[in-house]
């Protein structure tokens, strides 16, 4: 923790960066994100297991993008979203530092290929509970997982938690947001909650690097990375492809390979 | 509010029998919308035309609705009649109640409920429908062909000879390209070169064609009609502008004995040279990596006998640019050989030669003046192998294809070796042998029967030496397989044809995809075959794939054809049915996130990034922006898009949107 | 009013939920399921879990549903047919369990929705809906209900005031006429409550007075224009709308029209689609300004047009907020800012 | 389950199914009169919240069809939209509804008998499945 406060400190004083983004102490023991501008301020940085967050989410606000060259404390699921991010020409190689703590001290990756490597190297194979979280649902027969996502679903209030709080949901614009035609009904009703899923979940699908910051934001407790889990192994065992991989990527559906299974098509 | 006018046909029997037309018209007259709804014999008939044109001017009518048959039937036909009762053509739609109704369907309730849904479907469509205007693209008539070689040549001047300009770019010293490496052709064995260099002249000498020797492509940009293409000519340590061709230097150079790329290394060229006594230009170059000035900083000679002080030591590459409207791509093939096959003693055995070395030893301008010589001893060769299939349709060599000229280009070195070497024993080991086209089985046969070449059917396993002699060890399979070995002077491999080493490179340069062979790709395997999937880019010869004379040759013609049709009008001008990248007034600008997803998807590079720039000229944000020159409407980045940011003219969301609901029947209520 | 105080026995409430049902009414109440408590319709106190400081969802959806049908119409021969909204088929309904800050948030509510006049559909429900309130014995350092007049035995707003006896049942207090109607004829299930039983604050949880809304209101007006203040402040907050729909105040709604229904539902003046102009202007682009309005509308705005707070400090916010935009420490900012 | 008619919306490309189906017309083959078609240029064009659409909107099934492979109009854009299926199935199956409504097929503009035989194997799937209760019991619940 002190490593990275100092040096927090030292790119700030230096100038390197105009901001850290970080986490501090936050109201009722939460970790919570933090924006030190001054190196006086970096004592407020911490770094342990509460800090959950997936901060690269704030790379594309743009009260945030104003404050100048970032560096980003980065814990594992940001770097693979800052190379998705990369990929989709969001950000630019060079244009901000990760700061990724590790054993007591702190990497500092300035380039995207240092990411790579990073990442290539960390490797996140979906745990146990995570694979066998999955596992249960899908072993549910058809009618259980309906009744399952329907009850789930009616208690989204489309307050649009999961969509704010998940850094590629950066469009200018959401599906949701065109009412000509209005492609997403607007009531939080069960139709609009199941379409306002759905298409969340498609539109993140080759995208998707596993956060969770969806479910974690969900004010009503839906089990929103469940859908993403699913479409993330889908995407994978069919095409062989895991997006946060690399800087330079094309997405698993803007692509295809003339091999690709068609067990489904007649 | 929209004022729609819904015209359904009787097709004489071919709807009315089994759909209630009239009752189809009066369900059609209560929708929301619809002005005008009528139902007639034969829509299509001129009368049946003149329905539509009077009711778009009486009723004023916004949009027109064809319930008949196909739109790939009359779509055309009814468009051209809004248009000439001053609507939009792109406000009309067609119904297909024939084909995809009347015509498989029993007569009865169901049938016509389905046509009712059908137009209340194609009416919700052509709601919103919009006035397209055809586009317009500019077309620069200049074209630009790529490589020297026959296909390329006959692309230049069909083109030249149609009045339009051409620049023609080479690689190498020369034109001429492969063929002019050959003897004999087949299946006339008339002499190669006496019926290229005609055409190579005729090339050097044409008003409309700028050639350029030994000069590369640098890059290439724009679209169809409208290419910027950027060359490199490469420097040949020349003034060609003062030199004469008289060869003196040529004749004077010390450095003698570099291996000469036109007789495929069975002979020897100087270091300033001309590639071969009919090159077009005739202009030597120096070849810098073994001239003995650019390696020591002596020697000078040719500069001293130079009679016009034509050599430039000094001389760099130059890069010019040139608008190009449309791109041959000829760049030709290369052939396998160096040390692919060990187990044939290529590399190891200087008697085992492939197709081409052949070529060059009977060839009259060869290394021997035309003699069949093995290149070890000079000797001539008593008996000869042929190898058929070297490489091609040999997975193992991760070649499947077939090479298909090496059947006849081996029958022809078969033949020639007995017209040159009377005496000669040619034997040619081949696994099946491909003779499709006019006069060639007959060819192959004549090799056979009237010039004694004996055919062995089967692979030949390897190749070794044994006293002097190169044993080919091989089976006939005709004769169950029994072993075969046949002793020979030299060995001639008919090696695959494959693609030239730098396809991939140049593919990319002109944005053109290519096959797993690094062949370029042609657009549609069978319907668009000289056209790549960039527009104003076509391929021409064997880049595209292994191809002999007279097809390289008609693909060329192909290529000049739809070249000269591009360039038969100053606009090029195309169906509106292109996507469109939204765009808004500030502070929006547009509602893209340039996230150039789209750009992976699009099959024709037609997604270009724009960047958007405030008064003060600070960037506010990079989006896409589709060219509508290459965009075909395919559709597929519309899909793609999160942000629903692209939309396609002509099948627009609001459009399939609307057909949905309504055929579902739960349209916009309120009209 | 009659205020003497009186006790139910564990027992005698059940009887008085049944004798309520009978009544034809619904009761909601809140229940635990996976994690979160939440208002969903009981049969018996038992479903109802109290344990918690706070559902995570406020109960305003009973007078104010996350969308409603406001009328139905359908064209008929050229001309539009509306169907009114029955209200007769609005239930009957038992609010139980609520908090004290969230009785008298449905004043806040019903300042808004029948500001000018009256809101037909959200006074209807609002009438036929009795509030039975069980002040708080816990709370967390989210409530803040202190400091906006409210307090964990506050009776505004409330027909019932229930307080934890601790095992032996609650402390009844009959708040209005609408209470003594949910009594009527249950003198049988009720004591008058005795000696240590009438000590109701002892009980009560203690929230401490963090601020004086007063001076969070002055103090607004004057920071307005602080470009630098509201950036600082909202630079962590993501936009989302979790905070307003948690709100037991917030009453933002946006109209849809869905298969000739004309539908009302839940907006939120965080999300920047609230204020977007169809000439793509926007008043408030910037999440700074839309959390500025958040604060402005709830303590400036709301106190200067309808005389009332919108804000009850039941902190649900603040849980809800997957930031941890704590909206205590924001007010105190406020509070203490120098412009 | 008593008989019923199921309504079965079919997306397909203008340049193999759609010509398939005129094939299927001028052909004579009769089949289920229960489809309908929605022409595109490209399988590649279609969305996937227009098969949503289509279900909200009343579809008991739902037919999407192009050309084969290697054969697109476009040459690539049927293989965008298998890739698309592809993941789509997956969600419908993750969520419950039942993908045997949605039946991706590829109909040359030769194949008039196959795209007849797609559409009546397709309306007896969906007739053997029944009405797509489930998902039209979605529509206006909720609403207070």
């Amino acid at each position: 923790m002190e490593a990275l406060r100092n040096k927090a400190r030292e790119l700030l004083a230096a100038g390197t960066v105009k901001v850290v983004i970080g986490y501090e102490r936050g109201s009722a023991g939460a970790a919570r994100a933090v924006f030190v501008r001054d190196a006086a301020r970096a004592g407020s940085l911490i770094f342990d297991e509460t800090c959950r967050q997936n901060l690269a989410v704030y790379l594309m606000k743009p009260e945030v993008r104003r404050l100048g060259k970032a560096a980003l404390v980065a814990a594992p699921a940001a770097l693979r979203t800052v190379l998705q991010l990369a990929a989709e020409n969001q950000v630019q190689d060079g244009g901000l530092l990760l700061l990724a703590p590790e054993n007591g001290g702190v990497a500092v990756l300035a380039e995207l290929s240092a990411v790579e490597a990073r990442v290539a190297a960390q490797d996140p194979e979906p745990g146990r509970e995570e694979r066998e979280e999955l596992a249960r649902y899908e072993a549910m027969t058809l009618e259980q997982r309906r009744d399952f996502w329907q009850e789930q679903f009616a208690r989204c209030s489309k307050c649009y938690a999961c969509r704010a709080a998940c850094p590629l949901c950066y469009c200018a614009r959401c599906t949701v947001e065109c009412n000509q035609p209005q492609w997403i009904p607007v009531p939080a009703h069960d139709l609009g909650n199941l379409e306002w899923n759905v298409m969340r979940a498609m539109h993140l699908a080759g995208r998707c690097i596993d956060c969770g910051d969806c479910s974690r934001a969900c004010p009503a407790g839906i089990p929103l990375h469940l859908l993403n889990r699913k479409l993330i192994a889908v995407v994978r065992g069919s095409f062989a492809f895991r997006a946060g991989r690399a800087a330079k990527s094309d997405n698993a559906l803007s692509t295809f390979r003339p091999d690709d299974p068609e067990d489904f098509i007649r | 509010m929209a004022r729609i006018g819904v015209f359904i046909c009787h097709c004489g029997e071919n709807i009315s029998a089994t759909v209630d037309v009239a009752r189809v018209a009066a369900e059609a007259a209560k929708i929301p919308g619809v002005v005008h709804s009528v139902d007639y014999k034969y829509m299509c008939s001129d009368p049946g035309q003149q329905l539509v044109k009077t009711a778009i001017q009486e009723k004023g009518l916004t949009g027109v609705v064809v319930a008949a048959c196909s739109p790939r039937m009359h779509e055309p036909t009814f468009r051209r009649a809004c248009a000439e009762a001053g609507l939009n053509p792109f406000l009309c739609e067609m119904a297909n109640i024939r084909e995809h109704c009347s015509w498989v369907h029993e007569k009865g309730e169901a049938t016509t409920q389905k046509a009712v849904d059908i137009v209340r479907t194609l009416v919700a469509k052509v709601k919103k429908n919009k006035a397209l205007q055809p586009i317009q693209v500019p077309v620069t008539k200049t074209a630009l062909v790529l490589g020297g070689g026959i296909a390329g040549i006959q692309a230049a001047l069909d083109i030249a000879n149609a009045g339009h300009k051409v620049i023609l770019v080479e690689k190498g010293p020369s034109i001429g390209g492969h063929m002019s490496q050959l003897s004999e052709t087949f299946p006339t064995l008339d002499c190669s070169q006496c019926i290229l260099t005609p055409r190579m002249v005729e090339v050097a000498q044409h008003a409309n064609i700028t050639l350029h020797s030994y000069s590369e492509l640098e890059g290439l940009d724009g679209f169809i009609g409208n290419f910027k293409a950027r060359i490199r000519r490469k420097a040949r340590s020349l003034d060609e502008k003062l030199c004469t061709g008289c060869g003196l230097c040529t004749q004077k150079c010390p450095t003698r004995k570099i291996p000469s790329e036109f007789d495929a290394g069975l002979g020897t060229r100087p270091a300033i040279y001309v590639p071969f006594p009919q090159a077009v230009p005739n202009k030597p170059v120096i070849d810098r990596e073994h001239c003995t000035y650019y390696r020591t900083g002596k020697c000078r000679l040719c500069e001293k006998v130079c009679p016009t002080q034509a050599i430039r030591f000094d001389q760099a590459d130059e890069i010019i640019e040139a608008d190009v409207g449309a791109v041959v791509v000829a760049t030709g093939f290369d052939v396998k050989h160096a040390d692919f096959f060990p187990e044939y003693g290529y590399g190891k055995y200087k008697d085992v030669i492939d197709g081409l070395q052949f070529e060059r030893l009977a060839s009259a301008s060869g290394p021997t003046l035309g003699e069949i010589r093995r290149p070890s001893d000079g000797r001539v060769p008593e008996t000869v192998a042929f190898i058929a299939c070297a490489g091609s349709r040999d997975s193992a060599k991760g070649i499947e294809y077939c090479s298909k000229i090496c059947c006849m280009y081996t029958a022809k070195h078969a033949m020639l070796y007995r017209h040159k070497v009377h005496h000669g024993r040619p034997v040619v080991f081949y696994m099946d042998i491909r003779a499709g086209g006019k006069m060639y089985e007959e060819f192959v046969r004549r090799a056979m029967e009237e010039d004694g070449v004996q055919y062995v059917r089967g692979r030949v396993s390897r190749v070794y030496e044994r006293g002097g002699k190169l044993v080919v060890k091989g089976a006939d399979t005709l004769l169950g397989a029994r072993p075969v070995e046949f002793e020979a002077d030299l060995v001639v491999l008919a090696t695959a044809g494959v693609a030239q080493p730098n396809a991939e490179d140049l593919a990319q340069r002109l944005h053109v995809s290519y096959d797993a062979h690094r062949f370029y790709a042609e657009a549609h395997p069978k319907l668009r075959p000289v056209e790549t999937n960039t527009a104003g880019i076509f391929l021409a010869g064997a880049c595209q794939a292994p191809k002999d004379i007279p097809e390289s040759v008609a693909q060329a013609s192909g290529a000049a054809a739809k070249v000269g049709a591009l360039f038969s009008q100053s606009q090029l001008v195309r169906e509106p049915l292109i996507a469109v990248v939204d765009r808004q007034a500030p502070p929006v600008y547009s509602s893209c996130s340039g996230c150039f997803l789209c750009q992976g998807a699009c099959p024709y590079q037609a997604i270009e990034r724009e960047e958007i720039r405030g008064r003060d000229g600070q960037l506010i944000k990079t989006v896409a922006k589709v060219n509508p020159g290459l965009c075909q409407g395919c559709g597929t980045c519309v899909a793609l898009c999160r942000s629903k940011s692209i939309d396609i003219q002509g099948y627009s969301h609001e459009q399939v949107y609307s057909e949905v609901l309504a055929l579902l029947n739960r349209g916009e209520r309120d009209g | 009013m009659d205020n003497e105080l009186r006790s139910i026995d564990h027992e005698g409430l059940g009887t008085l939920f049944s004798r309520w049902r009978a009544g034809g009414r619904r009761i909601l109440a809140p229940r635990r399921e996976n994690e979160k408590t939440d208002f969903a319709e009981v049969q018996a106190p038992g479903e109802a879990c109290l344990d918690p400081v706070q559902t995570a969802q406020s109960a305003k959806s009973a007078v104010f549903p996350r969308v409603e049908e406001l009328f139905a119409y359908r064209r008929r021969d050229g001309l539009v047919e509306l169907r009114e909204r029955d209200l007769a088929d609005l239930p009957a309904t038992v609010l139980f369990g609520v908090r004290p800050c969230d009785a008298a948030a449905l004043a806040g509510l019903a300042a808004i929705l029948n500001w000018d006049t009256a809101d037909r559909l959200f006074s209807a429900r609002r009438e036929k809906l009795a509030v039975v309130a069980v002040s708080c014995t816990r709370s967390d350092e989210r409530c803040f209900c202190t400091s906006v007049g409210g307090g964990p035995g506050a009776r505004t707003g409330s027909d019932l005031l229930l307080t934890d006896l601790g095992g032996g049942g609650y402390l009844v207090e009959t708040v209005s006429d609408r209470g003594r109607a949910l009594l009527a004829g249950a003198e049988d299930l009720l004591r008058p409550a005795a000696g240590r039983e009438k000590d109701k604050e002892s009980r009560l949880a203690r929230v401490e007075k963090r601020f004086d809304p007063e001076r969070v209101r002055a103090a607004l007006q004057s920071l307005f224009d602080d470009e630098v203040f509201w950036t600082e402040q909202s630079l962590r907050c993501l936009g989302c709308g979790a905070c307003a729909y948690v709100c037991p105040t917030c009453a933002c709604f946006d109209i849809q029209d869905e298969d000739g229904r004309r539908l009302r539902c839940w907006d939120s003046c965080g999300h920047a689609l609230f204020t977007l102009h169809t000439s793509g202007h926007n008043p408030r682009p910037l999440q700074s300004q839309r959390w500025r309005q958040r604060l402005m509308h709830k303590f400036s705005y709301m106190p200067e047009r309808q005389e009332a707070l919108g804000c009850v400090g039941c902190g649900r916010c603040s849980r809800a907020c997957p930031v941890d935009m704590d909206i205590l420490e924001h007010l105190l900012a406020v509070a203490e800012a120098k412009p | 389950m008593a008989e019923f008619d199921p309504k079965i919306v079919a997306f397909v490309c203008n340049w193999c199914t759609y010509a398939g189906a005129d094939l299927t017309g001028t052909s004579r083959m009769k089949y289920s009169p229960q489809v309908s078609v929605i022409r595109f240029p490209c399988t590649g064009r279609i969305d996937f919240m227009l098969l949503l659409k289509a279900f909200a909107g009343g579809a008991d099934g739902v037919i999407v069809s192009g050309c084969h492979p290697n054969d697109c109009h476009y040459s690539s854009g049927n293989f965008h939209a298998r890739r698309r299926w592809i993941v789509f199935r997956g969600l419908l199956d993750f969520l419950g509804i039942d993908v045997r409504r949605v039946r991706f097929s590829w109909v040359s503009a030769a194949e008039g008998a196959k795209w007849a035989q797609l559409v009546n194997e397709t309306a007896e799937q969906v007739r053997a499945l029944g009405p797509h209760r489930s998902y039209q019991r979605l529509r206006g619940l909720g609403v207070g």
